[in-house]
C-alpha cells in the first residue's frame, strides 16, 4: 500500500528559481534562506520517495480566468514547464504517475470533493521552484511527482478549512491505492505577502511564525479563520499559505517536526520551510 | 445587478481579486495572459494599438496598455501575476509596482521590507526549535 | 430576494435541435415529442422568469480532457454558441447575468462544493436545445442565463447524491441573493441511452419512468444509487440523467408536478418532460 | 502502476470512459476535438497522416484514423463524444457506430430502437398522469 513518509512546506516564489538560475544561492541575500533547505533536501535524499504531490497555486500559466477550478489534480505521465512571459527557459520535464493520480481523483471525487482532473497541465513557478529548491536542478528528476493545485488567485477561493479537509480526503486516497509507494506531500507557497494596493509590502514575522506553530501542533488555529481574517493578517497573497492546510490534513494529528526554518524577506514575503512525519522516525 | 459586498472590502489598502474585478478587467487579463507566447508578446510590440483591439479592450483600457501606465492597470482591476507578463520584461518589478501604490520607490519599498526582519535571529532564538544558520 | 418558481427536465440530445432548424418538429417521428412540450412552454410564456440556470454536460466543445472539472458555473454577461464540429449555424449568443452568477459561485463554495467559475464559455448542444425546445428560437432570448455544467463524460463522475446536494445548496444560494429575480432550474439530458459498446441502444422505459416518478416524489431512491448502478440500467450515456438531481434539489421536498411526459425513441434515448413547482400555485 | 478494478467493468458491452481509457486515448481525443474548428477539419482533410503525426498518435492510431476505422477507433478507448466530431461529418452517424457494435446496420439499429417503445401509450395510460398526446 502507498503510504505518507512526509510533509513539507516551501516557498515557491519566482526570486527563488531565479536565485537558483543565476548561482547567487550562497550571496548574502540569499544564503540563509537556502542553507535552511539542506536538511529537507538532506533527508529527501535519504528517503528517495516515489511520487511527491506538490499543492500550489497557478498564477496564470495553465490557467487562465475562462476556467478557474477550485482544485484540479494532474492525471498524466509528464507536466511540462513553459515560458511564463519573462523569457525564462523552463526546466525539463517531471514525470507523472497516471495511474496513481487517477486513483487520487477518484477516491477524492468520491468524498464529496469536487476535482478538476487534468491530463495534460503545465506546471508554473508554483509547482518547479519547490521542486528545485528541494531536489535540485535535474535533467531526470529524481521523483515522479502529481501537480495539486488549488486556487488562491481568483476569489472566492475554498476556505482555509475545506484546503484542510482536502488533505484529510487525500490521506484516505494515499493509503488506499494498492501499490507500494512512498509518498512527499508538499505545501507551497506563503507566507505573508501583499503585492498590490496601498498596504503592498506586509512582511508580519508573528503571524508568519504563528501560523507555522499552528501547523505543527494546532492547525485548528489556522483553518478556523475567514480567508478575509487570513487576508486582513498575511495579505491579498499571503492567502496562499491555506495550501499548507492541505499537506497537513494529510498528515497524522500528532506530528514530528524535523524541522523548521523561516526567513524574510525573500523578495516580498516570509518563507517558512517544515519538515513533519508521523512521528514513528 | 448585484454586486455582493464582502468582508475584505473594509481591509485598507486591499484590493482582492473577486468577480467584481475580474470582471471589468477580464479582456486586460486576457490580453497579458497571451503574453505567455512568446509569438503574442512580439505581436504586440509590433503594433499594441491593434493588439488590444484584437482583445477587445475599450478606449481607457486601451490607453493604459499603450502608454504603460502600469500602476492605473492595477488600479483599473487587473490581477498582478497577470500584469507581471507585462510590466516585468518592460523593467518594472512586481516591487516596484507595489511601491508605486505607496509614491515611494522600488529601493524604498525594498528597504521597508528588510526593516521587517531586523532582529529575527534574536526572536527565533527565543521562540527555540528554528534552524537558526 | 430572489426565488425558485419551478423546475424543469428536458432532454438535450443534438438531433432535437436539428429536428428544429429543419422544421421538421410535427412531423411523424417528432410530433409526439415535441407537442408534449407546449404545456411547460406555455407556462414559461406565462411565467416569464427572469433567469434560468440550466444544468447540462459539455460534449467537447468548452472543455477539453485536459481540463475536466467536477462542476463549472459560467459568470459571464454573455454566452456564445459554436460550432460543434459539424459545421451547423450557430444559435444567436445569450445573455448572462454575471453579478447573479458570482454570487451564486461565492455561495456555492462556502458551502464546500469546488466550483470551477468560468468567465468565458461556449455554450454546446447540452444547453443550447433546451433552450430551444423551452422557448423557441430567438434573435434575443427572453430570459438570462446561467450554465451550469457537470461532468458526466470523463469518469469518475460525481455521485447522484452529490449532485442532489449541489441542488440543496444551490436552493440556498439562490434564495440569499437580494435582487427580486424569478429563476427556473433546468435538469438537462438523458434519460436511458448507451452510444457504443455492444450493449448500444439501450432504453429502459420501466426505468426512466421509475426514475421520473423519483425525481417528483422521492429523489431517494434515484440518488441512492451507484454511478455503476444507474448504468447498468440506463446506460454510458444515460447517466446524464443524474443531473436532474441538480435541479430536484433545488426544489422543496414536497413539489407539485404541473407536467409529466415520456417519450422514447428520440435518436437514441428515452426523453422525459418535467415541470416542477412548490405546490404553492 | 496499478490500474483500479471497477464495479462497471463486470457489464457485459459496456466501455465505461475513465481514466484508463481516457489515457491511453489522448492524443486520438485531442485530434478530433480540435475538429471543432473548420480550418483544422480543413488541414486534416488536405493530409491527414501529417496532420496525425502533429497531434503524436502512434502508428496504430494513425492508421486508424488515415483509414477511418470508426468502430476500431471507438474500440481504441476514444470517446463517443469526440468521435462524433469525425464520423458524422463523413456519413456515418453515432447509431451507425453503435450498430456496428453489434455487427447491424443502422437501420436495423434504428428499428430495435423503436421496437422498445411499442405499447407506450397504454403503458402510460396505465402509469397515469402523463400527457398522452
Ligand atoms: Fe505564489
Ligand atoms: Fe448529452
Amino acid at each position: 500500500m502507498a503510504k505518507i513518509i512526509g510533509g513539507v512546506t516551501t516557498s515557491h516564489i519566482p526570486a527563488v528559481g531565479n536565485a537558483i538560475s543565476e548561482g547567487l544561492t550562497q550571496e548574502h541575500y540569499w544564503k540563509r534562506f537556502f542553507d535552511g533547505y539542506q536538511p529537507v533536501k538532506d533527508w529527501l535524499a535519504d528517503k528517495k520517495p516515489d511520487v511527491i504531490i506538490v499543492v500550489y497555486n497557478d498564477h496564470g500559466l495553465n490557467f487562465f480566468l475562462d476556467k478557474v477550478p477550485t482544485f484540479a489534480i494532474g492525471c498524466a505521465d509528464e507536466y511540462q514547464n513553459a515560458d511564463e512571459g519573462w523569457g525564462l527557459k523552463p526546466t525539463s520535464p517531471f514525470a507523472g504517475d497516471a495511474e496513481f493520480s487517477w486513483h487520487l481523483a477518484e477516491s477524492l471525487i468520491n468524498q464529496e470533493f469536487d476535482m478538476c482532473t487534468c491530463q495534460e497541465m503545465l506546471v508554473d513557478h508554483g509547482f518547479v521552484n519547490p521542486m528545485r529548491v528541494l531536489f535540485g536542478d535535474h535533467e531526470v528528476w529524481p521523483v515522479k511527482t502529481v501537480p495539486l493545485v488549488v486556487n488562491t488567485v481568483q476569489h472566492p477561493l475554498p476556505s482555509a478549512e475545506r484546503c484542510y479537509k482536502l488533505g484529510q480526503a487525500l490521506k484516505k486516497a494515499i493509503e488506499s491505492y494498492p501499490e507500494d509507494l512512498n509518498v512527499v506531500v508538499a505545501g507551497t507557497g506563503g507566507m505573508s505577502h501583499q503585492l498590490q494596493g496601498e498596504r503592498a509590502g506586509i512582511i508580519d514575522v508573528d503571524y508568519d511564525l504563528a501560523t507555522m506553530e499552528s501547523i505543527i501542533n494546532d492547525p485548528s488555529w489556522f483553518y478556523k479563520q475567514s480567508n478575509a481574517e487570513i487576508i486582513e493578517k498575511a495579505g491579498t497573497e499571503g492567502i496562499e499559505t491555506i495550501m499548507w492546510l492541505v499537506m497537513r490534513g494529510a498528515l497524522v494529528d500528532k506530528v514530528n517536526c524535523l524541522h523548521k526554518h523561516y526567513h524574510a524577506p525573500i523578495s516580498n514575503t516570509g518563507a517558512g520551510v517544515l519538515l513533519l512525519t508521523d512521528g514513528t522516525d | 445587478m448585484v454586486w455582493k459586498k464582502h468582508d475584505y472590502d473594509d481591509i485598507p489598502g486591499t484590493y482582492v481579486f473577486d468577480g467584481e474585478r475580474a470582471h471589468s478587467s477580464y479582456a486586460l487579463n486576457k490580453l497579458f495572459y497571451s503574453f505567455n507566447k512568446a509569438q503574442c508578446r512580439d505581436e504586440f510590440n509590433a503594433d499594441p494599438a491593434a493588439y488590444c483591439d484584437k482583445f477587445g479592450l475599450n478606449a481607457e483600457q486601451k490607453k493604459l496598455v499603450v502608454e504603460q501606465q502600469f500602476l492605473n492597470i492595477l488600479r483599473a482591476g487587473t490581477n498582478i501575476y497577470y500584469m507581471a507578463k507585462f510590466c516585468i520584461p518592460r523593467g518594472v518589478s512586481v516591487q516596484d509596482a507595489g511601491a508605486a501604490f505607496q509614491g515611494i520607490s522600488g529601493d524604498e519599498f525594498k528597504e521597508n521590507l528588510l526593516k521587517k526582519r531586523e532582529g529575527l535571529e534574536q526572536r527565533l532564538e527565543r521562540e527555540g526549535g528554528y534552524w537558526n544558520g
